[in-house]
């Protein structure tokens, strides 16, 4: 201590306020952040110029390819074979845009397209309804979505031509509509099933949660490629006489049947997130075991396990791909069967084809895990709320 | 199963679900090919209309069981007839609308001549066919090395034969034909002369239902026996007053063969009409009047130097 | 009859009414946990009882056998004149009857206050959903809060909270309320909103059976207080000789404790 | 009244003599169960007769008499000795399992290794890496896996030259569109003193990590337990080397004809498979690890560094350990996934189980019933294996609370 | 030198001890928001200071800087003769000497009482283990539980883990003490048994800088009380005149609201 002994208190007040100052320059600002975020260390530059470096390599050539270079019209190979100016081609756009109404109708006769049309649009509708959190009347919206829609999806595209809708046959169904038929059918068949096997599994009575437990892990336990390929040759020849169920048919009940067990898990997660009380509450209240189900326990936990189911259909959307193995038409095995069209036959056709499945799939499944972390935080603050509410 | 036909009002026929030449789809879901024309053939003798099929693609795996199960009322799509699944399948089949062996095709810039050259090689293959047991079998008795690799289906072996994977692709010879229109550059492949293998193709019917197999089965004969007798699309109606008493049994002016298979006496007129004769088929689709321009080998009429050779109508 | 369930029956008796709840020798274990040993108890027409004793000493097990939340192994509770077996149709026609408040409130949290109080008597009673919502506004104004009606259980405070489930117990009309430390989780400013309820509907006259600590409570509205130690009904008496003149030692004990 | 009642035992089960047994709970309860268990029976019959007579009238014989018969086609990757003449069907099985579980483990080998660089890489403080993770964790868990495949494949082989053009190194060292040729290790005579050499110096490492231990307990003082292994290790097989006479050849791989012979040959689809099935569950690992190194509160690593803890020691003692008993369970589901989805090899024709014999197998044989239900076994197998190892874990490492 | 400087060196003198810990303009923000301002702090060596002060006023990140758990920008410290810089060896140094306390104890919940004692003496002063562990269990008595040695600090109550992880700092030798909040997440009961091990300890003559806002424990080991609000000390003072005599207006306003 320099100074000495002015006066010989412990004591010190402070009689002038310190005001607030600005931080000194290099501690705060964009240049401060980039000391702290990416320079603070020679780890630290060393790691941001190897980061910088993968973007360069990654970046320009995947816009050249996507953007700078491609072709985006044409009317056969010659337009993305090497240009004219000799350059290299980037993506075969015009490729895609020829194939589009295949890939996303598959063979749907010429006439008939407003059909599908129509049932993308109730889809979306429904959709829009039950993920927009102030949509009104979410009650009408899932009986909307998942009892009204299906049937008249299916009146839509199968046919019933006693309405004067001409039958067309599942053969000639293709795309992004095979793919939208085979996630939809699996999560609207795997919600309820999937509700009722979580029930089971928490049962108290012991047969009935080993026949959910079995149930469960059984599919759970196999991958699903081989559940289509069983629904493909075995389905057959479980059922009596000449029944033949639909080509289509087969993976969708594979696909039901797998995503139900999924489906219960994620279910069961949200009973189990259900206090006691609640149980407790509506029983001394005279509700039985089924309306205490209905009108107390699930709808507290499906609010809860909306994430869960949300994240479970990504999965599901992605899994519908592995249809095309067993021979049906989904997207994926359209573009797959485009590819080999010698009238298209280029170095970027390929990569081309596989850039807008791509491109379609992380689209719907991005968009769909940003709501579902969305709707999780919303979940989180609304718990939140209540606790210290109380 | 032709009453079930029939009240159906539509022929459910298995299909390839894309083999040039046999049988592909385009966009709009309208079938072409070679097998294609014989199911038409076959709804053609039923309800005078060859547009009452509905094609229903099957892939290689699950052919049989289609048929097995009745989801196919007939299935005509380039499938060999072998004893094990004429016999242990529950399937029927014949007569042979197709006289095929299997091939192989490489490029031409490897300089190769035969099939036996090919030591060491990597031979691409579709899984599940005679094909991979023919393969098998060949590579064996010549004592060669070779390295399969097997695909799930042909779209996939075709592509990676193309990328380079494989030396070699082998499939059925037509076939061959038909998968060099989708490589890159057709002109750089050969096929080898080697026939490794029989291949004669049939169309396969349940069994239990003798009348509806032999309707296939005389469907495609009166097609052969048609060609014989010079009887094609064009001259099929003036031919109605031929005096050659074989075409005149043929098409239903003398006697009522149809009776036996659960048709009209004009069964035949009515394929001829709607598909034409043996030859017209393959012309169209298969021969010179199609990009694929097989040679017609084996399958020429046995009066010109093939096998095609159809029992008499009478 | 041993003597405990003499003298309950004549504390009822001595209130005049005929028993509404009748416990005979009731026994009860979780596994080999003797819970509740030999209770007899007989409650009066319009009783109120006030039921305290130690953590663990099987009070809360004793009130939820009333109503079959739990299951008791030996003896005999009548409610009405129902006997509760495993009759699923008489616990129902029970718990009908009997109205039940918890500690931790156990609203329905997805449902508004409303529907809360209209839920049960629209799908048990049977009750048209207008008439229901009209009895519903009826007793949420008499536990004052009317206007909260259409927000959610997580938008009130505890005591309010805790006097929407009172609400929704009286909205089945029950002829017996059993209320289980409805106070204990409350923050201290809102445990007299509640008592407050609570003193109102005893003074109308409802059978009451309540779990509390709160002894003012006791002191003021109780016919008789309940002392319980390890699963025994210890000491039975009017709050005032209770309070004043507690007989056994851990009773004793207790109220030293308690009453600072 | 204060006598004290005895403490007794619960009377037996009580029958219940007054409520009518139609309301009885347990009489409801033992009758849905009856009811589902008709149910289930029913349905296992219907299904079972169906398949009888489906198969009888289809004149399919059942039974597993295939399995000894030969299987007459060729499998290009095996682990054991196989060949179209002499095996069987059931050995055409242990090829694909085997390869199946080759791909797997390689692909959990990876796929943990990726997906703990990039979670770690997420919670980095560097801007841009912990972008680039994030980036890589929502680009490849948005894109069907089988789309992946196709991508890797095609990409793979198309990146790659002609047999004739390979790349190399050496001359010993191939890259091409039929693979990675490597030299393979030919065992001679003496082959198995270097065997003997490894396990010696395996068990000297061990007594070394023992005494290293020890000392440490003992003195206080730290060993570089790492290097040291590493060094006897190497030192360990030098000596056998050289005592055994130099035993082991390699047989160098070679271009003739028109392909490369010999050599340790690596197929591009396995290398499809592994990569699409590594980098593809990594993605969900990634965020696994994250998950688990932020459920360590951010007050365990300022209790250990204000112990005067190393942020290294920190990370291996205190962050890790707690940070793994998160990450543990959710990462065996997901090397699970990887391990069923290894199956998807069908599509890029890389022989697995499903392949060879779901697929070739089933094909020839029309035994489908039995293909099905084995494959789905072998699976099943290993769901529930992996489980109980997991359950066994969870139970050790619970953090004990009262 | 401010004025606060001198004042804070002469505190230190007066106690007669050279300062152990040189605090000297210390500034920090985080990012824009000037969270210490103008900090000047001499702790002599075994000095006892308990600092108080309204919740955000800076209290934690004060004694957080001492051991270097944040950064400052502006300023010295100094903890015995190491000056606190970015040199890591230096930091090591000083977390050595200095043990520090949470508010959440931070016991590892994965490792044993024990092994939670010897981890650091291990790891960072190359104990041997016996040894360590024979240290560990001097303190785990003088914390008085030794009989939990080896259970895991999910099995113990709060208080039990404070002391736990008082005894953890301890057996790293320390010259000076950190706590900040050691008792606010205890339940008022466990209160006492911490507070008693802290008195303990100051009577022993460590070094101590404690955040509290426990009066009684200020009254009876501070040497100094220290007052600090928006992120500046605004009053510094022995413990009797601080109570009896706050100068500032801030300090009588939280003293008011915080002695009942
Ligand atoms: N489901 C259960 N299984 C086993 N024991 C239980 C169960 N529920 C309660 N107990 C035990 O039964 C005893 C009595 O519990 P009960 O809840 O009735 O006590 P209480 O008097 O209400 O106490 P508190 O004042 O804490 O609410 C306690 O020892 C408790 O641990
Ligand atoms: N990591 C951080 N980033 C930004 N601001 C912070 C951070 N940590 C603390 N602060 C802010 O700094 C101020 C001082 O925080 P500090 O924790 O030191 O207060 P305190 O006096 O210890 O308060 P309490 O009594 O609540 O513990 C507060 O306003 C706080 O919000
Ligand atoms: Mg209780
Ligand atoms: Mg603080």
């Amino acid at each position: 201590m320099t100074t000495s002994g002015k006066t010989a208190s412990a004591a010190y007040l402070r009689t002038t306020v310190a005001p607030p100052e600005r931080p000194p320059p290099l501690t705060s600002g964009p240049l401060a952040w980039l000391r702290e975020n990416l320079l603070s260390s020679p780890l630290n530059v060393a790691l941001t110029l190897a980061g910088l470096y993968i973007v360069y390599v990654l970046v320009p050539p995947a816009v050249r390819f996507l953007l700078v270079d491609a072709v985006w019209t044409g009317e056969d190979r010659n337009a993305c074979l090497v240009s004219a100016a000799g350059q290299p081609v980037g993506a075969c756009w015009a490729f895609v845009a020829s194939r589009l109404r295949y890939f996303v109708y598959g063979a749907y006769p010429d006439g008939q397209l407003w059909r599908v049309n129509l049932v993308f649009a109730l889809c979306a509708a429904g959709i829009v309804w039950l993920l927009w959190t102030r949509a009104p009347r979410k009650d009408l919206g899932a009986i909307f979505f998942f009892g009204l829609f299906p049937v008249a999806a299916v009146v839509l595209l199968y046919g019933w031509p006693a309405i004067g809708l001409p039958h067309v046959h599942t053969s000639l169904w293709g795309g992004v509509v095979v793919t939208l038929v085979v996630a939809f059918a699996g999560i609207v068949v795997s919600l309820p099933f999937g509700v009722l096997l979580a029930l089971g599994r928490r049962s108290r009575l012991p047969l009935v949660r080993l026949v959910s437990v079995t149930f469960i892990e059984f599919w759970r336990g196999v991958p699903l490629i081989t559940v289509l390929i069983m629904a493909n040759t075995m389905l057959p020849l479980f059922l009596p006489g000449n029944m033949s169920p639909d080509k289509l048919l087969r993976p969708l009940v594979g696909v039901a049947l797998f995503a139900s067990a999924y489906m219960a898990e994620v279910v069961r997660g949200g009973l189990q997130a259900i206090p006691k009380g609640q149980f407790e509450g509506a029983a001394s209240l005279g509700l039985n075991y089924w309306q205490t189900t209905r009108l107390v326990v699930l709808p507290q936990a499906l609010r809860i396990v909306i994430p869960g189911i949300v994240n479970t259909f990504i999965g599901l959307f992605k899994d519908t791909s592995l249809v095309s193995i067993v021979g049906i038409f989904d997207l994926m095995r359209t573009i797959e069967v485009s590819l080999a069209d010698p009238r298209w036959a280029t170095p970027v056709t390929a990569a081309s084809g596989y850039a807008f499945a791509a491109i379609f799939y992380f689209v719907c499944c991005f968009g769909m895990s940003r709501y579902s972390i969305a709707m999780e935080k919303r979940l989180a603050t609304g718990h939140k709320r209540q606790e210290t509410d109380r | 199963t032709l009453d079930q036909v029939k009240q159906r009002g539509v022929l459910h026929c298995g299909s390839n679900p894309g083999l040039a030449g046999f049988a592909v789809a385009d966009d709009k879901g309208q079938w072409t090919g070679f097998d294609v024309a014989f199911c038409r053939a076959v709804a053609a003798a039923i309800f005078d209309d060859p547009a009452k099929v509905r094609f229903i693609p099957l892939t290689a795996k699950d052919r049989f069981t289609a048929v097995q199960s009745g989801e196919v009322d007939v299935l005509i799509r380039n499938t060999t007839w072998t004893m094990s699944r004429d016999t242990s399948l529950g399937l029927n089949l014949g007569p042979v609308n197709y006289y095929d062996g299997q091939g192989f095709i490489v490029r031409s810039s490897l300089g190769l001549k035969s099939a036996k050259e090919l030591e060491g090689a990597s031979v691409c293959v579709q899984q599940g066919t005679t094909t991979e047991l023919n393969l098998a079998d060949f590579f064996r008795a010549n004592n060669i090395k070779y390295e399969p690799v097997t695909y799930a289906s042909a779209v996939e072996a075709v592509k990676a034969y193309d990328s380079g994977r494989c030396d070699a692709f082998t499939t059925d010879a037509s076939a061959l034909y038909a998968e060099r229109l989708r490589l890159t550059a057709p002109d750089e492949h050969v096929v080898l002369p080697e026939i490794i293998s029989k291949e004669p193709f049939a169309p396969v019917v349940r069994h239990g239902d003798d009348q509806w197999f032999d309707l296939v089965q005389w469907t495609v004969n009166a097609t052969i026996n048609a060609e014989e007798l010079g009887v094609t699309k064009a001259n099929v109606d003036e031919q109605l007053k031929s005096e050659n008493p074989e075409v005149r049994r043929l098409l239903g002016v003398e006697g009522n063969f149809g009776e036996g298979i659960g048709l009209p006496a004009d069964w035949a007129v009515r394929i001829i009409r709607h598909v034409g004769n043996y030859g017209e088929i393959f012309a169209a689709n298969l021969g010179p009047d199609s990009p694929l321009k097989i040679d017609r080998g084996l399958n020429r009429l046995w009066t010109n130097g093939g096998i095609l050779y159809a029992p008499p109508i009478r | 009859m041993t003597s405990a369930a003499q003298q309950a029956g004549q504390s009822a008796r001595h209130l005049g009414g005929a028993p509404v709840i009748r416990m005979i020798d009731v026994h009860k274990w979780y596994g080999e946990f003797h819970v509740l040993r030999d209770i007899n108890l007989d409650v009066a027409r319009g009783e109120r009882i006030v039921i305290c004793g130690p953590s663990g000493s099987g009070k809360s097990t004793l009130i939820r056998c009333i109503n079959r939340l739990e299951e008791y192994q030996k003896g005999r509770i009548i409610v009405g004149d129902v006997e509760l077996t495993n009759n699923i149709k008489r616990i129902d026609e029970v718990r009908r009857e009997v109205g039940m408040v918890f500690q931790h409130f156990n609203l329905f949290p997805h449902l508004t206050i409303l529907e809360n109080c209209t839920l049960a008597p629209i799908w048990v009673r049977k009750i048209p959903k207008k008439e229901a919502e009209a009895t519903a506004m009826r007793y949420l104004e008499r536990v004052k809060i009317p206007e909260q009606a259409h927000k959610y259980p997580g938008q009130l405070s505890g005591g309010q909270q805790q006097r929407v489930a009172i609400a929704r117990s009286l909205c089945m009309n029950p002829k017996i309320m059993l209320f289980d430390e409805p106070t204990s989780a409350l923050d201290p400013e809102m445990v007299k909103e509640v008592l407050d309820t609570m003193v109102s509907l005893a003074m109308e006259g409802m059978t009451m059976l309540v779990v509390t600590h709160e002894m003012g409570f006791a002191r003021q509205v109780a016919d008789r207080v309940i002392f319980m130690d390890q699963g025994q009904i210890v000491e039975m008496n009017t709050p005032t000789e209770f309070f004043s003149n507690p007989q056994h030692e851990r009773t004793k004990l207790f109220l030293g404790q308690i009453l600072h | 009244m204060a006598r004290t009642p005895p403490v007794q035992s619960p009377p037996p089960d009580r029958g219940d003599a007054t409520g009518s047994w139609l309301y009885n709970p347990a009489v409801r309860g033992a009758a849905y169960q009856v009811a589902l268990a008709a149910a289930v029976v029913l349905i296992l019959y219907e299904a079972s007769t169906n398949a009888i007579e489906n198969m009888r009238r289809l004149g399919i014989v059942s039974g597993f008499g295939f399995w000894n018969a030969p299987a007459g086609f060729d499998i290009n990757q095996r682990l054991i000795s196989y060949s179209s003449t002499y095996s069987t069907y059931g050995e055409a099985f242990w090829v694909g399992l085997l390869n199946t579980l080759l791909v797997a483990s390689a692909g959990i080998v990876l796929a943990t290794v990726i997906g703990f660089v990039v979670g770690i890489a997420r919670l980095s403080r560097n801007r841009i890496v912990s972008f680039l993770a994030a980036c890589y964790v929502e680009f490849f868990r948005n894109i069907p896996l089988l789309l992946q495949l196709y991508v890797w494949y095609n990409a793979v082989l198309r990146a790659l030259p002609a047999p004739r053009q390979s790349l190399s190194t050496a001359d010993a060292v191939f890259l091409n569109n039929r693979g990675l040729f490597v030299p393979a290790p030919v065992f001679g005579e003496g082959s198995g003193l270097l065997l003997v050499a490894a396990v010696l110096a395996c068990a000297a490492i061990a007594v070394f990590g023992r005494w290293a231990r020890r000392d440490q307990d003992r003195t206080g003082r730290q060993h570089a337990t790492g290097l040291v292994s590493l060094a006897l290790f190497a030192g360990f097989m030098a000596l056998g080397w050289f005592a055994a006479g130099r035993p082991v050849t390699f047989n160098v791989p070679d271009l003739r004809g028109f392909n490369i012979v010999g050599g340790l040959q690596i197929y591009p689809e396995f290398v499809a498979l592994l990569l699409g099935l590594s980098i593809y569950t990594a993605s969900f690992i990634a965020e696994i690890v994250r998950a688990g190194m932020l459920s360590v509160s951010r007050g365990q690593t300022e209790a250990a560094y204000s112990l005067g803890l190393r942020p290294g020691i920190t990370q291996r003692l205190v962050i890790i350990p707690q940070a793994m008993r998160v990450i543990v369970p959710p990462l065996t589901s997901q090397l699970l996934n990887l391990t069923k989805n290894s199956s998807l090899a069908v599509a890029i024709g890389y022989p697995d189980l499903v392949q060879v014999f779901m697929g070739t197998v089933l094909n020839q044989t029309g035994q489908a019933i039995e293909c099905v239900v084995i494959t789905m076994l072998v699976y099943l197998l290993l769901s529930l294996l992996t489980s109980l190892a997991m359950n066994i874990y969870n139970r050790r490492v619970a953090i004990v609370e009262r």
